[in-house]
């Protein structure tokens, strides 16, 4: 029985005990009629021997490939070491620390974690994680939303990608939000600070944007604190190492008390968790001190014990469902605690520094293969002003054509915009981090080159 | 112990880890730069290693404890998922790559589904959800979506019983529904007059989760769903606890019209000191149309990831991809590793542990809350009598628990039972696994009378002693800053 | 600087400690003409995603194959627990025992290895591992001539591995140690009881043997005794599932003690070890307690603590190098640790069931595929009796051309028997363990059937 | 803790481990089948995990402690070898196939020869020995070949320094050698003197660590090298401590003519609890015919492994295929990312390290061995002056330092000093472990004055207590069988 110890004996002895005749009688409270036959649609069991067989004719059925998409999930290396520690039983199976004495790994990893988010994010506090980014940036707003207490509008620039915009729709339909996409400058691919005049909850404000240019976040951040609103950073944390921190956006309020953005989120999938067909990864949160409390997920905090140690304990927890029910800042509950281990290992491993080289290379690949393909005939640079590591080249033909011969060369070429943006025509968003050698930039430059070389097919 | 950056050291790098250069980023504008250095460690590679693996012997885990957390289904998760679910062509495909290049991916997420189905009783599924309340949003906004599709939009009311885990209400809260909360009757089940008082035009829908977090089987479900569908309401299924009835009952078959499964309860896939959980949700017939995005469809050699176009009607995208990929692999592996049979007796297993440990606890002089009933694949013990002669707590008893080496079971929820201990054994812990707690539970109920201050000021031989938790969120200490450093042990 | 943490000021505080003006001067007391210039010669580093990304290229150079070779080296499944166990940093970055109070993890878990070696083999003691088995038989071969103490001739089948008695003899040949390769019979490719009537020390048997074939070994075994020879048994530990222990092969003796073999060995590579090139592997050793002190290698035993609890220790460390020196029963200090680790989490997988089972699947599938291919014109089976999980079989032309052209279906086809044996003509062995599917041996078949019915090309 | 045994239930097993049936057997004679059931667990997965998990959990090692055992390198392993050498294309490759679906590994394995060729000085190398007394093996056999070739057979013994490691005498002694052992001075170097007394034309040849097992550079090589060649004999260098000189001294510059490098101590490869290790040999030209099978061979893209037919003049072979292939793999993958001048960093961070630490504890009172000298990458502390004083031994202080949460050194070897702790650190630990390393120290020598007991009876905080060696190799008790249960903590 897979994974099941008993024995024959040992269950006569255990129903003899409970005093039931037999295992069926343990059912004996469920209504008969809905008790149903065993299921024959069900495949047979596989040992373990066979599964493995199976996983590999699969994993090796779907090849190898030079990857430059982009697009929300980067290709990052990943040390060794990261996934070997966070496997370890003892953190992989392991449940939210609710026994906090039995729980100090996971705890004080967590509160380290909480630690380096806030600093790279330039913010006060971290929770301990949300699902992904897109899922934290819609209680982001919905959190914005909470602490504003005016207004339900919030302002998405059109430069957000377009599924973190469906998916904070999904999200906060319910709440009665009025979600206002902003347009872009078509020459720069950024959001200009915006016209509108309304009173407004929240600002988002994506830094690099889908497109990988740069915002003014400056003048965005000064112009929504301006008018009395939120801003709610949506940052690649892999980019903070070497981009101005969201608290650190604008000016420093009138008030004195520092400017910068209220709420950072984003994806942390670039900080230490594979592509893994976008999964599991995790959202990362934080804010201002002053807006702990309407904050969403859990938190660590640290303390002390009897004897007047350091030690650490899930906190705040009157904000959450198990103890607000209705009334919690969220419904959220199992979070990503092992993907945000990987990442801690991730971060201690690269420090600043590393951090730093990593998103320098990866600004400088994207800048050279931009380069090397804008110099093709047929391809040009489709934003002016400064990207970061992902950019938009336009074909002089359909994107999908493209792609698909480039697959022929065993490379993935990028992300095809023109479904999400038609108005921008053949254009295409590609990305190349530090995993690209300089001969993988030549090898993707010259199969473009050739494709771009054949006659146009219908 | 010490933190990761009180090992730091200005300078210090893990050098195998490092581009060999900095680029140049002149051609960025200065006033988008950052200008300080964020607060991360400065150490080397072994300073790493050193630390989390240190760190890692102070948690207690299924793969060291015995872990009786009820409502969590604590069950081995077979290592083989984890190898098999890394492999490196699984790790490094992008979720944006086409198709093609992901059909040996696409088709164990998409045999998952089938078997999702199959096991719930439904007629489709979706594996987006992230989690188990990331699956109530989803089926809930589903409710409100078939009601909408209908014109029937004066639905504002959502019931959940007292009993019910708190992503319950605040999940329907989420959904912009107002809560009714029912009481539980003496034995366990949903207090069916209560619930007549309640239902009614304005009901959307009912929340259940049977057996329930009481431990026992809704009895009554046949006649709680006729009356909810009568009033014209939809049923939500809280798969939380599908462990204790996989393979025997289907959702579908008593009623229920929505559900989420925890892939990381029932199916085995690793709780990772939080998370990564899944909660697939799967549908009857009539909510089919607005199931979240992604889903995989198309067929054998061809499957693909459907989208608005495929599905208009969908409420929508919960996440920026398909949901927790890595765990779903996990998921498939396990179920066809167990195969039918074997997912019917996960449930046979840890129902006969259930049993099996509730009895012997009961022997032993233990109040149950709810002694009249079969456990499901948990039950309840209700220390409130101790407390009452003795002082000690649910949580001292748990705290003690942990001293004699294994993992204290959910306590003081259901918030409903006083002093109460939710114990979930899961199928793959052994009888002799569970004799050994039942010893340690005599041993501590033996304590209390005899030595209560071991009790109450446990635990004692843990990596730290009781911690203050009123501090901890009187006086929030959230994030360290160099000069924070404090007693060490 | 790669793995070294030190930082320009951390050195020069450590300097002014010792007293040394910089790092040059703490190699002043080498002398100056012996200290050479950095060497040009060697590459220069590479970061952890550098070697990464080669070593995935040169994996992937290396391809996947359907893999009937045996010969020594058995592929089985290996649980996924196996090795992510006994990688854990605890198991893997330990060292030798040596302070036993420390090693508790590693101690205990010896000592239930030596538990399993010693009862899988039907005899009292095991030691901690050796090299690997062609090794431990030469291990084995010096402890029974020290243990006969009059004869130094030892016989040895030609039916055991060629490279395994080529091994013994670069081990022993120092100490005048005299190896006598017994002949087979080609009708049943078993070793017949010895027409040599000199005295000899011991007398190897191996079961199964090189080709697979079972020996009689009730038969070897009581004719060395009779002439009061030790028995060396050569054995698959996987086989022994099934297959009678070499401490029951033969009669008692008259005085009533056990039979059996002295000392058995062999590779312990199916147990838990992949195949990974050929090592690392590991050689067991156990024998009767009489023989313990001639033991080769480590020896863990249980003893009590000072409250009187159960502990573990090193121990009878008196015949080993370290203490006895030149007089040492072996110069092996390090061993082969961690494999016997995997072993050990192994062997407790399986079970006794487990292993019974596999070696039975193992024999079935070998069988199975024998007679497909022996049905196939041109193919027979070499020898009649019994064979395990190898067999041979002849073919009507040169193995190395066949084997070229299954390779060129993906298939491994077997091991070729030509340059060891050229008497048995176009003879190639071949092993198809729990790991093949009836698909697999069909695959192969229709192969080898396509190929044989080409013309045989000169 | 229990034993796996003691878990065991008949009739148990770990399902998804087994193949689904038993074939049957009766083709084989009854007579060599098994009758009885070997003493294997019959446990769960669960249960195999979890104990071994735990059990894990009471060792020391270098990812969780400091680890300064002398004569070991206990340096960080790093965990990208580790990976690497496991990608499942490398571990399922079977020792017999054909060279042709082997180019990746052998390009690797002919790339590491390449860089021990450039490290060592030597001609050529052959990495077939399992771990260094193997390397040993191989070479002392290849000197006797070169003498036999040459009909120079006369030759019977080997010199051996006192200081030496148990192998080299073991080894001189398995080859068929007397061995001549020769005292050290009061530096620490050879005894010259006496060296001269026993050389002479029955000299085979010498073995020699340098720097030496007393962590000092034996200063007068060239002429200890020049009296043995002169004499006719040749020179075995252990490389044992090769991390100490690694890119700044070659051993072939010294003189020396055979050499064996320790991969898993200079190149990082993992202890494992006692082994896999890998001993590679490397030659001068004359010694080159000798080296024993396989190696690589071809040229890029063509590699292969060459055997009797190519070397016909071989010492043979030393074990059934080609070494511990995944340890040269780790190797490999240590030595590219460390490149050339990451090599030569080793050696001068050892150093450092080495003689920081010396420093320090002779400042804080300790006697060192040899204070005249720099220590190599180790060195050694005696506390013959605290045993008369105290009573306290080398052993009784090392116990004691496994309570400060370290390591203890190698204590009582080299034999020749009393009392000794021979402590090498390593270039992977920083200042602070070192540092920390001292406070204890410091720490343990104020208490063997102010509470000798607490010394004595060390250690107190770990799994178990003192043990008892004597009572183990009194009463060997190496297999435990059915009823044989013992205390257990
Ligand atoms: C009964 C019940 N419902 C819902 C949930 C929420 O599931 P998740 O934590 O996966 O969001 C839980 C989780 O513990 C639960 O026990
Ligand atoms: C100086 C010295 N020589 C030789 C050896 C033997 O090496 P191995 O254990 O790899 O056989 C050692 C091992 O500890 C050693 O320290």
């Amino acid at each position: 029985m897979p994974f099941i110890p008993h024995t024959p004996a040992e269950v006569a002895a255990m129903l003899e005990i409970i005093g039931a005749p037999d295992l069926d009688a343990l059912f004996d409270e469920i209504p008969a009629d809905l008790i149903g036959p065993p299921d024959a649609a069900l495949p047979v069991a596989l040992n373990e021997m066979e599964i493995t067989r199976l996983m590999h004719d699969r994993v090796a059925q779907d090849g190898r490939w030079l990857n430059f998409i982009g697009a929300g999930g980067y290709e990052h290396h990943i040390p060794a070491a990261v996934w070997q520690i966070v496997t370890r039983g003892e953190y992989y199976s392991a449940y939210t620390p609710y026994q906090a004495e039995a729980s100090q790994g996971s705890l004080q990893l967590i509160y380290e974690y909480q630690t380096m988010m806030a600093s790279l994010t330039g913010l006060d506090v971290s929770n301990a994680s949300l699902y992904d980014g897109a899922s934290a940036l819609a209680e982001a707003v919905l959190m914005a939303v909470r602490a504003h207490k005016i207004s339900t509008r919030v302002l998405i620039p059109k430069t957000v990608s377009p599924i973190y915009r469906a998916t904070v729709k999904t999200i906060v339909a319910h709440q009665g939000i009025e979600v206002v996409e902003l347009p872009y400058d078509p020459v720069t691919g950024t959001t200009p600070v915006p016209q509108d005049e309304d009173v407004f909850a929240a600002l988002v404000i994506p830094q690099p944007n889908f497109f990988g240019q740069l915002e003014d976040v400056d003048g965005l951040t000064d112009w929504a604190h301006a008018r009395g609103a939120k801003v709610i950073a949506l940052v690649n944390p892999m980019t903070l190492g070497v981009l101005k921190p969201p608290g650190q956006w604008g000016a420093k309020d009138v008030s004195g008390a520092p400017g910068g953005a209220d709420i950072a989120t984003g994806e942390g999938q670039p900080l230490g968790a594979p592509l893994s067909s976008g999964g599991p990864w995790y959202g990362f949160l934080t804010c201002r001190t002053a807006l702990v409390r309407q904050m969403p997920g859990r938190l660590v905090g640290r303390t002390r014990d009897a004897d007047g140690n350091a030690g650490y304990t899930l906190t705040l927890q009157a904000r959450e469902q198990h103890i607000r029910r209705a009334k919690a800042t969220s419904n959220i509950c199992s979070n990503q605690g092992l993907v945000i281990a990987a990442s801690t290992v991730f971060m201690s491993l690269l420090g600043p520094e590393g951090l730093r080289r990593v998103a320098s290379i990866c600004h400088a690949n994207t800048r050279a293969l931009t380069a090397a393909l804008s110099a093709l005939p047929g391809v040009c640079q489709l934003f002016s002003g400064s990207s970061f590591h992902e950019s938009v080249v336009q074909l002089d033909r359909p994107v999908a054509q493209v792609l698909q011969g480039l697959m022929q060369a065993g490379i993935l070429g990028g992300y095809d915009l023109s479904q999400d943006y038609p108005e921008l025509g053949h254009a295409l968003l590609l990305c190349a981090t530090e995993t690209k050698t300089a001969a993988d930039l030549t090898r993707y430059t010259e199969q473009l080159a050739g494709i771009l070389s054949m006659e146009q097919t219908a | 112990m010490k933190l990761i950056f009180e090992h730091s050291v200005a300078g210090r790098c893990a050098t195998a880890q490092m581009p060999h250069r900095l680029n140049s980023l002149d051609d960025l504008p200065e006033h988008l730069l950052r200008r300080d250095e964020p607060l991360l460690p400065q150490v080397s590679e072994l300073d790493v290693v050193r630390h989390y693996t240190q760190l890692s012997q102070r948690n207690f885990s299924i793969d060291t404890h015995f872990y009786p957390l009820g409502s969590c289904t604590m069950k081995y998760n077979p290592r083989a998922c984890n190898s098999l679910a890394m492999l490196p062509g699984f790790l490094d495909r992008h979720p944006f790559a086409p198709a093609a290049t992901g059909q040996g991916y696409l088709t164990s997420l998409y045999e998952l589904q089938q078997i999702l189905i199959e096991v719930t009783g439904m007629a489709a599924v979706s594996l987006a959800p992230m989690a188990g309340a990331q699956g109530e949003f989803a089926g809930v906004a589903m409710i409100r979506a078939w009601h909408d599709s209908r014109g029937d939009t004066a639905r504002t009311e959502i019931i959940v019983p007292d009993a019910a885990h708190g992503t319950n209400p605040a999940t329907a809260a989420m959904c912009g529904y107002t809560v009714r909360e029912i009481p539980t009757d003496a034995q366990g089940n949903v207090d069916l007059d209560a619930l007549k008082k309640v239902v009614g035009p304005q009901t959307a829908g009912l929340m259940l989760t049977n057996p329930s977090t009481l431990g026992v089987f809704e009895q009554q479900i046949q006649t709680i769903a006729s009356m909810i569908h009568h009033a014209g309401g939809l049923l939500y299924y809280d798969g939380a606890n599908l462990n204790a009835i996989l393979g025997w009952v289907k959702p579908g078959d008593m009623g229920f019209d929505v559900i989420h499964i925890n892939l990381h309860k029932t199916f085995a896939t690793p709780h990772g000191g939080g998370g990564p959980g899944s909660g697939p949700v799967a549908v009857s017939e009539r909510l089919v149309p607005f199931l979240p995005l992604p889903r995989v469809g198309g067929e054998s050699g061809h499957y693909r990831m459907l989208d608005e176009h495929d599905c208009p009607r969908s409420i929508g995208r919960l996440s920026g991809n398909h949901g927790n990929g890595g765990v779903l692999l996990r998921a498939y592996i396990y179920a066809r590793m167990l195969g039918g049979e074997g997912l019917r007796r996960v449930a046979r297993y840890a129902t006969l542990n259930a049993n099996y440990l509730m009895a012997r606890l009961q022997q032993a002089g233990f109040d149950l809350a709810f002694p009249k009933r079969r456990a499901s694949h948990e039950f309840i013990v209700t220390l409130k009598r101790l407390k009452d002669q003795t002082g000690i707590s649910a949580m001292d008893f748990a705290k003690r628990l942990l001293d004699y080496g294994f993992h204290a079971p959910t306590t003081y929820f259901p918030m409903l039972v006083p002093e109460c201990l939710l114990i979930e054994p899961t199928e793959t812990e052994s009888k002799a696994t569970l004799d050994a707690f039942v010893a340690a539970m005599i041993a501590i109920a033996q304590e209390a009378q005899a030595q209560p201050e071991l009790v109450k000021t446990a635990p004692h031989t843990l990596p730290v002693r009781r911690l203050d938790d009123v501090r901890a969120a009187r006086e929030p200490d959230l994030v360290w800053s160099v000069g924070r450093e404090c007693a060490v042990r």
